[in-house]
């Protein structure tokens, strides 16, 4: 098997999500807040796990742009649930050593006195390990 | 009543309103709210990898410090709610992680997600209910135009969470009601603030509160309120339309006389 | 000993690329009572059936054994097959070699081992079989159609000119259905009331049609040829003799709020009331909730004006006990409630509307006597938006995971109509495919875009957002362009899943006729028994079988109508000779059979017997062979086991557990 | 018992009944055997004491087919045998006169064995008339005792009731013996481990002999012809060639015998083995009683059994793996 | 994939009535959804006619596990069939489970005329557990093995 595949396999494990159940409806792309700023789309995800494109989706900004705010997950008639596998190929790629969406050395830079524990909490868990 | 109580990292810190709020509209309610011993952090979002079981553990020990107490546990932001309630439902219908997790915790009863966690408005509609709230009422809040902004992780996914309708809800406008002010419904309010994405993308955030805001007012609301610091944090910081922000342990607080309490 | 002959099936590669046939009858051929064992490519043609007969002949067979596919499919042909070699059908057994092995094995050596158990499995249930005769009962002259839609109707309709009785049972207050409240029809677009009235018409004046409208169909006993159905007539108010129709009552009934159930609750009705004007019969009816004589006793106006004295206010349901020999289920369908959709606004918004609504509001007797216009605010739409598979083809536990056949059809035929009356409305559909098989289809749906212009964008739509100023934001996928689409709009139309009458389930219950998950009536079998149920004497008619078009459902009443007629011109059915028999020697009469029978067949008798020298009068149990269906229930409710099963005996199917454990 | 012998005596002497069935002597002091009677010489012989446990309820369905009525005494829990075998058609009502026949338990023999009383010659204490709470044993190693509790059957511990559920007459005074709780030991099999379980009852069942004893006490078991004993089944007795037989044959037994056995505890009484057989009926009515609702046998005669009825939302067979 | 001696391949029967689960079974096979060959079905007229006697004949001629599929409560071609084969094995599995026998080994699936898809994945599940029960010792060790 080859890695890309392995990786396709590792993501659809992660996730526990079938990409084969997609009928590729678009209600993710539909719902999806952040849509304008992604490169790869959320219902590419699905095809991009499908073949088997890992490299690609690894390298997409929109790992980082996905907001978890789970409206693709809502309202998938399949089931599919496109935001399980941005995740899960974000977890792919932070579970790698040094591969971050976010560095130590960014931060305090981004920091003000008002953000709230949750914010920081939670961004360290969606961008590091 | 006693409820088991937890209140999650940013309430100990930027968002002690929320929860002094809260305790003390409990009191006037009747109702108390334990803390839990010992409570860790949430992580804030919740781990959406199936293989993925350290990331879950501190919500299993607050579910598990309920359970051994018999008692249903009380959430009141909306991040914690969500990663809580999840990962009850993971240790009630997933085998895997339920086995994995209490291997891990070796509990000298392994916990299965035995109990029932309520977020504080849950508390208000289900137990205390919405009709005996109006009737503890001592300000009611006449004439306010209040929209509700519930945000996404209070709703979705709505067959886990099962709080309300995920596309439709009323618990917030319920409670307006319930306070004595006019609801506000208006589309944008289970759409996403942006969440952590601000750290980063501030423009992104804006762009998403900006819309928020907009269709709110635009349905003349003089207000929002919400259950989630993080949604307060980007509303108030990310978007510039003028519109305030409240937690609604506030107005309940002060609907109820006991703002002062709090304070 | 039995005489066995053993008959392998290729049935082309369909068994013979996994079971080794040869193999098969090779080893069956060291079974106990073999005595020939052959194979063949087809064993259901004509030569296969020859090979059998010739069979019996030569090696005087007792028994015969077919290794093919499910007995569901050929039992009767191989039994038919016997019989005029002149062996008992009865003496026939099949072993499922191909649904129950072949097409779900891949392994060879797999498969044939299985095939080899469940031939001997069937070689030791012949060993013990005994020729068996079948009965006869009578049928009654007489059909039943449950639904009095376009489905019902026509089905009735030809029963009826066949020249048999048929009684149509309709619940709400006329017949019509569905197709009543559709303003045109594709691909043709004809009025649909234009060709729908004058069918219900000739119904109503069929000397051989009883209609039985705002009736229910409350409990069915009995079986194939000899059903005996009780219908409630619910209480009209209305004496239907004395009623001259003039609708005065309709007009001067102060009690107008009633949501009118015929346009989808977007405009009210009286209390008094028939469902449209063109209603059959045209006899109103009370609807008890919304009078003020029934809720407050003060009122009474309608029989005032009542001319002809029909009012009755007095009336009871009324029950009507009638005997059938077949029944056709036509009970339609229904959209599906929008609950689960609210990301779409239905609930929050009056201009997002069902395509269903779209056909009342598009209709001349409509809430809006036929003008397109908002809902909410009575303006003219500019834009218009429609959305495909709400609801349909949803695996997620929300909607339907089935196609609703029909929306991709009538979207095109709203669009195009809207396009055609208002030049000035722009109208964009968002679709995930567009499916038009049938005939002029998708010539129809390219028309819709070709020539009027109508926008269809490849995606789903995520939300619809209600905008202050009250207009509609489509906020949906453009695929093709890989982009989010926010469309502003005036009119949101939903392409609603159907789903079968809610009611069906009950009325499948009644006639223990199966029915699937989604509630549709299961056929026979899908291809070559789809107007079937699996239930003797029931038949499908329209909808409540499956997703269906107009022409689809009048071909598929026909049909029904067809196999209704076939069973009632016969005069006599052959029973099921696979009954339950007591050992009156073994029998204790202690009545446990009879309390589990839910046939009534068990009765018992005070009757000598000679059981092994001692002469005595018992009470012995007796199967009543034309009302015993073969159920079973009495034989392992029997604790002596005096009670079996001709066909499935007890040593029969023990002796199958022996061959497969062996 | 004088006064059962006399009454009985009028009745045969009024024709009232053709015959009395009841238990005269055995062989030995303890062990009187049911029989018929049909004058009053005979009655002479006639004994009612706390070792006739026999259920003669059973003899009901061939002595309706006799010529006259039957006098026969049945004891409380007799009773509900009596009117099971009523419902199920097996005797007829107008053949018999019953006589309630007063109980205050009754004893096990084997039980006064193993209290190590052994060469008994005499018996006394067992008589209905005693009052005593005790029984007086002559042995040929001399007089030994115990109390009349320690010697009762299993069945008595677990009494129904001193109410007879049908009769024409009562004759003597009942009492309720219950000091135990009748599904105990079942709960106490429940609560093993499979292994345990299993090794329990392969322990028990080993010791079967296929005498029949049980099948032909049964006042349940009253098939014509056992579907043991039949070919319809392809079961026909024969040798026992597996011990999966017992098994078989106990299980499906007791199944038979589902929601028509009223837990006489004749099966137990019976066996030459010792085997408790009540254990495996008594947990058909424990599973009835939870997942049906409670269901007493032959408390009357006309209710449907349980097997013989259900609900529509009756628990799935599924309850098994989640109890 | 050859059949090696060593793996355990389970005996099982499968007793299915022959208006739903039997058909059932067919759309399994017209649909090609796969399950083990271990499974052997025997065509009943309902559930309701399963003896009991029939189950514990399996086990006693070695069966692994015996399973019994019939309509949905509420949908029996005969009304009630369904409901006295569900007490008659309900209480028939309770008491092979108080006796010690794995409650694994017997199970009651509801499956339809419609319903190929659950059929072929009960059949699945069944035999996995009885894979995870692995050989009926303890119903065969009632048997004689000379």
């Amino acid at each position: 098997m080859s890695s890309a595949k392995n990786q396709a396999e590792k993501i659809k494990e992660i996730s526990g999500v079938n990409p084969l159940k997609c009928m590729k409806c678009g209600k993710c792309s539909a719902s999806c807040p952040a849509f304008n700023e992604m490169d790869i789309k959320p219902h590419q995800f699905v095809s991009y796990v499908q073949n088997g494109d890992i490299e690609a989706l690894a390298n997409s900004k929109s790992l980082w742009k996905c907001l978890s705010c789970f409206a693709c997950v809502e309202r998938c008639p399949r089931d599919v649930q496109p935001g399980k596998l941005i995740d899960a190929a974000r977890q792919l790629v932070v579970r790698q050593k040094g591969q971050t969406g976010l560095a130590p050395e960014e931060i305090p830079e981004l920091l003000d006195p008002e953000l709230p524990q949750q914010l920081l909490v939670s961004a360290f868990r969606r961008y590091r390990r | 009543m006693k409820y088991s109580y937890y209140p999650g990292c940013t309430l100990r810190t930027k968002a002690k309103d929320l929860d002094a709020y809260a305790r003390a509209s409990a009191k006037a309610l009747g109702f108390e709210l334990e803390e839990i011993e010992n409570w860790q952090c949430c992580g804030g979002v919740y781990p959406l990898g199936t293989d993925e079981i350290a990331t879950k553990l501190s919500s299993v020990r607050a579910l598990n410090e309920a359970k051994e107490k018999g008692q249903d546990l009380v959430t009141l932001c909306s991040a914690c709610h969500h990663v809580i309630k999840r990962v009850n439902n993971d240790m009630k219908n997933n085998e895997d992680i339920r086995t994995r997790a209490n291997n891990y915790m070796q509990l000298e009863q392994p916990y299965a997600g035995e109990t029932n966690v309520l977020h504080f408005l849950e508390v208000l509609r289900d137990k205390v209910g919405f009709d005996q709230l109006k009737e503890k009422v001592v300000n009611p809040l006449t004439g306010k135009k209040i929209g509700a902004y519930y945000g996404c992780l209070l709703l979705r996914p709505g067959k886990v969470l099962g709080f309300d309708n995920p596309e439709n809800p009323t618990i917030i406008e319920d409670f307006i009601r319930a306070i004595g002010a006019t609801p506000v419904v208006y589309p944008y309010r289970n759409e996403c603030c942006g969440g952590y994405i601000s750290l980063k993308e501030k423009e992104m955030a804006k762009n998403m509160c900006d819309k928020i805001k907009d269709s709110a007012a635009g349905f003349g609301a003089e207000m929002l309120i919400t259950a989630c610091p993080l949604c307060m944090y980007n509303l108030n910081k990310s978007s510039e339309t003028e519109l305030p922000v409240y937690y609604f342990t506030e107005l309940l607080a002060e609907a109820l006389g006991v703002k002062e309490d709090a304070e | 000993m039995q005489r066995i002959g053993v008959f392998v099936c290729h049935c082309g590669s369909n068994i013979a690329a996994t079971v080794d046939v040869k193999k098969v009858v090779e080893m069956v051929q060291m079974e106990p009572g073999v005595v020939h064992a052959e194979d063949y490519q087809y064993m259901c043609s004509e030569a296969g059936q020859a090979k059998i007969a010739a069979a019996i002949h030569e090696k005087n067979l007792t028994g015969i054994v077919v290794c093919s596919c499910s007995p569901r499919m050929h039992e009767n042909t191989f039994r038919t097959a016997a019989q005029r070699a002149g062996l008992n059908p009865y003496m026939v057994e099949i072993a499922n070699i191909r649904e129950h092995c072949s097409w779900i094995h891949k392994d060879m050596e797999e498969a044939t081992k299985k095939a080899v158990i469940l031939a001997r499995a069937a070689i030791a249930k012949v060993n013990l079989n005994t020729p068996l005769q079948p009965g006869e009962s009578r049928v009654t002259k007489r059909a039943l159609v449950i639904g009095g839609g376009i489905a019902g109707i026509q089905t009735a309709l030809d029963i009826a000119d066949a020249g048999y009785e048929v009684d149509i049972v309709e619940k709400t207050p006329s017949i019509g259905g569905r197709m009543s409240q559709l303003d045109k029809t594709f691909p043709t677009l004809d009025c649909s009331a234009c060709i729908l009235t004058p069918k219900m018409v000739e119904a109503a004046a069929h000397e051989k049609i009883k209609i039985y409208t705002y009736s229910e169909v409350e409990k069915v006993s009995g079986f194939v040829g000899d059903f005996t159905v009780d219908i409630r007539k619910k209480a009209r108010s209305v004496d239907a003799n004395k009623c001259t129709g003039c609708g005065v009552c309709q007009e001067k009934c102060p009690s107008k709020k009633a949501p009118s159930e015929f346009n989808r609750g977007l405009n009210t009705r009286s209390a008094i009331y028939t469902p449209f004007a063109q209603a059959i019969p045209n006899v109103p009816v009370i609807d008890r909730d919304a009078c003020l004589k029934f809720k407050t006793g003060k009122c009474g106006v309608c029989e005032k004006v009542c001319q002809a004295g029909a009012i009755d206010y007095t009336q009871q349901d009324e029950i009507v006990t009638e005997k059938y020999g077949a029944i056709v289920v036509a009970t339609g369908f229904d959209t599906i409630k929008l609950d689960n959709y609210d990301e779409y606004a239905y609930n929050q918004s009056k201009d997002v509307i069902t395509s269903l609504e779209l056909e009342r509001i598009m209709n001349a007797a409509g809430p809006t006597k036929g003008h397109l216009e908002r809902l909410s605010d009575g303006k003219h739409p500019h834009e218009m938006v429609f959305i495909q598979c709400v609801g349909s083809r949803c695996s997620d536990n929300r909607g339907k995971s089935y196609c609703s056949k029909i929306c991709c059809m009538y979207t095109a035929k709203h669009a195009m109509l809207i396009r055609d009356k208002y030049p000035d409305v722009n109208v964009t559909v968002f679709y995930i495919d567009v499916r038009t098989p049938g005939k002029n289809f998708d010539e129809f749906y390219r028309r819709a875009v070709e020539e009027y212009g109508v926008n269809y964008i490849k995606g789903q739509v995520g939300k619809v957002i209600l905008k202050p100023n009250g207009k509609l934001l489509v906020q949906g996928s453009d695929l093709l362009d890989n982009k989010q689409i926010l469309k502003e709009a005036d009119m949101v139309v939903l392409a609603t899943a159907i789903e079968p009458e809610p009611s069906v389930r009950q009325i499948a219950t009644m006639l223990t006729a199966s029915i699937d998950t989604n509630n549709f009536l299961t056929e026979a079998h899908p291809k070559l028994r789809p107007v079937e149920s699996p239930t003797a004497g029931v038949f499908l008619s329209g909808v409540c079988q499956g997703p269906k078009d107009i022409p689809e459902t009048v071909a598929q009443a026909g049909a029904a109508a067809v196999k209704a007629i076939g069973l009632l011109a016969k005069d006599k059915l052959m029973t099921n000779p696979c009954t339950a028999k007591a050992d009156e020697l073994m029998c204790n009469g202690c009545s446990t059979c009879a309390n589990v029978c839910p046939y009534g067949a068990i009765s018992y008798e005070e009757k000598e017997v000679n059981d092994h020298g001692i002469r005595e009068t018992r009470r012995i149990a007796v199967v009543n062979n034309a009302l015993c269906q073969g159920c079973g229930a009495c034989t392992v409710a029997c604790p002596s086991g005096s009670m079996d099963l001709q066909g499935f005996s007890n040593r029969q199917i023990i002796a199958e557990v022996d061959a497969i454990c062996r | 018992m004088q006064e059962l012998i006399s009454r009985a005596k009028e009745l045969l002497a009024d024709g009232t009944v053709a015959r009395v069935l009841g238990w005269r002597a055995g062989d030995l002091p303890y062990n009187p055997e049911p029989a018929y009677f049909t004058t009053a010489e005979e009655l002479e012989n006639f004994v009612y004491n706390g070792f006739c446990g026999a259920n003669l309820s059973k003899y009901m369905i061939e002595a309706s087919k006799l010529e006259g009525k039957t006098m026969v005494c049945l004891k409380p829990c007799d009773t509900y045998s009596f009117n099971q075998l009523i419902k199920e058609h097996r005797v007829d009502r107008e053949k018999a006169y019953i006589v309630g026949v007063g109980c205050k338990g009754k004893l096990d023999i084997e039980k006064a064995k193993k209290l190590g009383i052994k060469g008994i010659e005499s018996v006394s204490g067992a008589e209905m008339t005693n009052a005593a709470d005790t029984l007086t044993f002559q042995t040929i190693y001399g007089e030994k005792s115990c109390s009349y509790a320690e010697a009762m059957l299993e069945r008595c511990h677990v009494c129904k009731g001193k109410e007879h559920m049908v009769y024409d007459e009562l004759i003597g005074e009942s009492k309720d013996t219950k000091d135990a709780e009748r599904f105990a030991e079942v709960e106490k099999i429940e609560a093993m481990s499979p292994a345990e379980k299993f090794a329990f009852f392969q322990k028990e069942l080993s010791k079967c002999i296929r005498c029949n004893a049980c099948r032909n006490v049964c006042p349940a078991c009253s098939c014509r012809k056992c579907v043991f004993d039949s070919t319809k089944f392809d079961s026909a007795q024969k040798a026992n060639v597996d011990s999966f037989e017992e098994k078989m044959f106990h299980v499906i037994r007791a199944f038979h015998v589902a929601g028509r056995c009223t837990d006489c505890g004749e099966c137990s009484r019976v066996c030459p083995q010792g085997i408790p057989l009540h254990l495996f009926n008594r947990k058909y009515i424990k599973d009835i009683n939870e997942l049906y609702g409670e269901y007493q046998a032959g408390a009357d005669t006309e209710s449907r059994g349980p097997l013989t009825n259900f609900t529509f939302d009756d628990c799935e067979p599924s309850i098994v793996t989640q109890r | 994939m050859s059949l090696n001696n060593e793996e355990f391949r389970p005996k099982i029967v499968a007793f299915c009535c022959n208006w739903c689960s039997y058909a059932g079974a067919d759309l399994a096979g017209s649909s090609r959804l796969a399950y083990p060959a271990d499974v052997k079905i025997i065509r009943v007229p309902c559930s309701c006619r399963v003896n009991p006697m029939f189950i514990l004949r399996a086990f006693e001629k070695g069966a692994d596990g015996v399973i019994l599929c019939g309509c949905h409560p509420g949908d029996c071609h005969y009304s009630t069939g369904n409901y006295y084969a569900r007490r008659r094995m309900t209480l028939l599995f309770s008491m092979l489970d108080y006796i010690g026998v794995e409650n694994g080994r017997t199970r009651v699936e509801w499956v339809s005329a419609a319903e190929g898809v659950k059929f072929s994945q009960t059949m699945n599940e069944f035999v996995e557990k009885i894979h995870s029960l692995g050989k009926n010792v303890r119903l065969g060790d009632l048997r004689c093995r000379n």
